[in-house]
């Protein structure tokens, strides 16, 4: 049962005007513009038992995210594919308004934003991941763990996640008895089948205007959000309007627009960091 | 997803189940259908079926997940276990707890929560049939449940399903388009104030064809909207829904 | 472990003793007599994406039963049976005392006391449900979801359970390379093997009168019910006493007498609205 | 469920065991047999064997729980994984829900809980060794302890099983019986009062028999409750039942 | 999450300040004298469906143990070896502090504890339970359940525990059909293949004084204890500080030497109950 | 557990990582990691790599969890899923609840908690790669933490894991060593005070290598502490331990 949440973070009256006034001239809390994003880093291949892994801090908020590869049997309607599964946890290590226990609502929903994207834009060519047709496929586990929450969650979430992809190297599968075992050598190493990159980008509505990347004073005050996924030639490859507000058919183009706009800074930091390892 | 080539526009330009691109599925609508709830409904969109139940403005327990200026919404999304081709566990999965919330959200934008504070007002959507566009109906359900059970609202949900179908954009997708197609973007309005409560994309669209699939998707709630008004009137509305 | 309820419907003392007085008189608040069941409503097939089903309506009170099918592995102790497995849940759609979350101790009862009838009474013949002896059968999973909660329930929940088995078109199973695996072929159906009929009665108890289908009203009247399963001819197929007060003996059998009579109510009611499929 | 023939009666109207149809298995009672519950019992039916533990009256966390006009009763009859053939699950089966469920209502007939209002009563029973009859063993087991911790009842509670097997009606089946056999009948009751608590049928009988079995049961608790009396006496009674 | 509990039991001032000054003198609430176990009773085999078992009483504490025995999949990093898995539960039957659900970290240490222990001491050999190597090997299921709390729990465990596995008679499990299917034939019954015997005693600081065996009054008034695991030739085998005081180097090694000798009535009593079954 | 034999110290006596027996692995600490905890710190211990934050005093809901004469604990010791070799599920494992109550309890003897009645202190510790000894990284990160975060405390709490492999006892293992060597005995000190508040020992050991084994903890304690109070000094430490 989705119930209205009652353990918002509280922002001040004064605080909420003040960045509401300021939005409608045009300008920030922090002083960026409305389509600017925080100071953003990417780090791949962060934690060296993982077979990919990334560091990705949009401000303060912090996202680690790592992959773990198995090997199992496939779904039966998918018997030639390999699979993913993605999961997002938000502990309450990260943040006064995260509660132990399971994946909530919100975590459930921005691994599944995720999931989706990385899924519809074969991200992965997932049918190269068969290792015996039918019977062995690779399983892919994609565990992204928020540490520290700054606000917009799910843009540094796809940070991390899609540059854990680009840059993981994942162990061989060998066939052994006729493909009845598979077992991975981890000695011989290979990166994944990638087609496609993506990123999300959420803009936030305050009152007619739009702004990327909110922090978490300024999530307080949004009507709503639209998270946008786009590849990196435009397309686009997922949607979620999140939050209770409202918005018209005008302002959802104009979001989409702000969003294809704001993509290309996240498609550079994620090339500059997969550039930055591959000449080492 | 899609393992298998299906045909799913044909030389003639129309759909598998024999409809045009713009054409909507037969829908029926009913109102005030259950005995213990405050507001009820019932939604069939082809061979998609959704009851609605809606309990409230009632007293929460525990009292500190009230809120002090405003009803709180708790909204659950679910599928019964046979209303599906495999049976579906009856424990709620991640995909009923994603669409709790974004319905959730779609209902706050419409009902004046804060004419109720202190209060929860409980709106149960039940799917015991599914042909793809659940949420969309489920959505319909809600709003004609509330407006039943009297809790005043901005206006009325209209809802709908666009898909990408072998490169056609279509309205009010049918479970095979969804299975073998291209893209799925449910979308949710208050089809008088122009407001859009409710938009998804699942899957891949141009720019382009995400503007097409928004004007698609206001011609299909336009209509569904004046049903949903015929039903709340009459109590029960049943429509074949012509070419327009 | 099991607690007195403290979430009761509540019914005005002036409500419960007009009740209480009329059936000291023979007679029921609206308007019925002793032994005679509120209207009722059956309609078998009435899901068509499950393999059975039925919508089943004992006054206001509203259960839609269905079946689904799959082929799996037997129980060891069992190894050329086909199983059931009967699921009831009251979600809180159907009254404001039921509570989220799995199953409760009344929902559980409810589904035990309708498998074990079903079961004893061999309304199934679970040998022929056998697909590859020891190794595949048959997996009917039969979900009874109560919508509308005014008062007896498990009589209104078995006739829905049954008049769904009774009406069932299962998909055949065909096996393939020598057994190891068995596909259904939705296309060829065929009814489940059928051996008895059974409904359940629920007496309910007033100072030392009877009363059959007690409405939501009465059930918070009643010193405690006894729910009996009877066969179509007659048999005792299963009984429970449900609630926390006291039947004699002598109440007992008076109680089984008057469930007994009260059966063929049940059993015309599935037999028309089979006949009324079958003539379609 | 029953997948091979077993001879369960044999040509001399002696059952598995060597009783006749109508003899109890030997019987153990003990009272206060631990040191932290308020009121303890053990209770022995041949390889049947449980242990009951009564806390209360006490009050109960969150208060909301509570009545205001009498006790609650909170009840867990529970199976130890090694107490059978196959290791249970220590986590709680539908059936042990469903079994705490019916002894619950059981003991609400029999316990004055309108004497103690606001507080709960609670009962836990443990079936360290299963042989069926493990609900009827534990509601005299509980009830024993209930008199151990002092608590008003209207009588003991006397329970057994009675079981058709080979067509043949017999007092208090073990697990052979109840395996291969046609019925199982728990029966509880307050014995001097006439009053039944408890009654349960899992299988099939015919009218008649069910009148049978109630005769056949009601000769078995008369016995099991005089045991009950002289173990709330003596703190201990072992009994081999002889034939009677 | 861990969390300090707020539902301890409560003992009086005056008895708490009792238990301290006698135990300051070298003198204990009940007589006993600091190293002294409370009267022991253990008896073998206690329940007959089991396939071994034990009741163990120290003082007033009651812990029946009972051991299950089947045949499952190995370990994939463990394919020679047997499976032995230890539960324990703390069942609101035996105290009133004690909480209804799943076990809690008290119970999952106890039974984490006593599985360390007797693993790293090669209590049982492990190797020789597997039946098909690699393929199928012995799961063995040890329950340990609290039927009465009066103090020292883990002591009072491990004494049902060992005595469990050392008395225990296991069904012979018969290969069939070349390997794929083993059986446990419940007739032909064996002893575990046992190595070591091992015993658990909690010395408890209550200022600068140590305790063996404390019972429930003088467990609320202990600084900390350390559970020392001791095999019957002295090694120790396991360790445990609990409970958030503190010990400096010297007071383990004293506690330690007090475990020592105290270990030696443990073992006794264990050999004691066994030679007696031998003999029967 | 040990399936294989591997060497694990070399003729000249050293490590499989080249280290000697007495020899700490490279260490680096770092306070303040984190923008909305209290307080937070990270160390790295070799392959081990944790981090902790701590929030509070603060209050409790619900409230009757919280003591009239001191704050509560509350510690989650927790291993993310792509820490270890084989990914670990998320929810909280066995070993994970235990290891969380013995480092709430360290905490608790080295945490001033009277001082703040009626409210909780929240550690968190999230092991994110895992290469032994991480519940010693994680109370040295969590007793940073809650120096950082200003919380009074009798001393730091400086640990670390002993081993004993090939029959020599080993300082600071790493997981190699743990997973083929004989013992593993953690251990956590406040060293000023010379307090052991975490002891356990997973493993066999004589008594003598046991007196052996506090000793060899002792030596690396001392040095983890200097490093500790360098890190809350300059607020970030990096120290390859050479042989001392």
């Amino acid at each position: 049962m989705s119930m209205t949440p009652s353990n918002q973070r509280i922002v001040s009256k004064l605080k909420r005007s003040s960045i509401v006034s300021l939005i409608k001239k045009g300008l920030r809390v922090d002083g960026r513009k409305l389509d600017e994003y925080r100071e953003i880093t990417v780090i791949p291949n962060y934690i060296s038992k993982a077979e990919g892994s990334a560091y990705a801090k949009i401000g303060g908020t912090l996202v680690i995210a790592g992959l773990k590869v198995g090997v199992g049997t496939p779904y039966p309607d998918m018997p030639n594919s390999g699979v993913i599964t993605v999961n997002a946890e938000f502990v309450p290590f990260a943040s006064p308004t995260f509660e132990p226990g399971p994946p909530d609502e919100n975590a459930i929903e921005l691994a599944r934003v995720i999931d989706r994207s990385i899924r519809e834009l074969h991200v992965i060519d997932l049918e190269k991941l068969a290792v015996v047709p039918g019977e062995k496929v690779y399983i892919l586990w994609l565990d992204i763990y928020v540490f520290d929450h700054d606000g917009n969650l799910l843009d540094t979430s796809m940070l991390a996640a899609i540059t854990t992809l680009l840059s993981a190297r994942i162990p061989k599968a060998v066939v052994k008895e006729n493909g009845r075992i598979v077992e991975l050598d981890k000695e011989v190493r290979e990166p994944l089948p990638i087609m496609n990159k993506v990123v999300t980008v959420s803009v936030g509505k305050v009152n007619d205007k739009f702004i990327v990347d909110p922090n978490i004073d300024e999530e307080q005050v949004l009507d709503c959000r639209l998270a946008v996924s786009l590849s990196e030639d435009g397309k686009i490859a997922g949607m979620q309007k999140m939050g209770s507000g409202t918005f018209t058919t005008e302002e959802v183009i104009e979001a989409v627009k702000l969003a294809k706009k704001a993509s290309k800074t996240l498609f550079s930091k994620i090339n500059e960091a997969l550039k930055k390892i591959e000449e080492q | 997803m899609r393992y298998e080539k299906i045909k799913l526009v044909d030389e003639n330009g129309l759909r598998i189940d024999g409809r045009k691109p713009d054409q909507l599925r037969p829908v029926k609508m009913e109102v005030s259908v259950l005995k213990n709830a405050d507001g009820s409904a019932y939604v069939e969109q082809g061979n998609t079926r959704v009851l609605a139940a809606v309990y409230g403005p009632r007293e929460v327990h525990p009292k500190h997940l009230t809120l002090p200026d405003r009803a709180i919404l708790r909204t659950r999304y679910h599928m019964v276990p046979y209303s599906t081709d495999e049976r579906k566990s009856p424990a709620p999965t991640r995909r009923e707890i994603e669409l709790s919330k974004v319905i959730r959200e779609a209902l706050e934008s419409v009902i004046f929560v804060e004419l109720y504070p202190r209060t929860t007002i409980d709106v149960f959507i039940e799917v015991i049939q599914a042909d793809a566009g659940t949420r969309t109906a489920g959505l319909m359900a809600a709003s004609l449940a509330l407006a039943d059970a009297g809790i005043p609202m901005k206006d009325l949900i209209a809802a709908v399903a666009i898909g990408k179908v072998d490169g056609t954009l279509v309205l009010d997708i049918n479970q095979v388009e969804d299975e073998y197609g291209e893209a799925d973007m449910p979308i949710a309005m208050m089809p008088s104030l122009g407001e859009i409560v409710l938009l998804q994309l699942n899957g891949v669209l141009s720019e382009e064809e995400f503007y097409e699939a928004l004007k698609l998707a206001q011609k299909g709630i336009a209509q569904l909207y004046e049903f949903e008004k015929q039903a709340l009137m009459k109590k029960y509305v049943e429509v074949k829904v012509e070419e327009v």
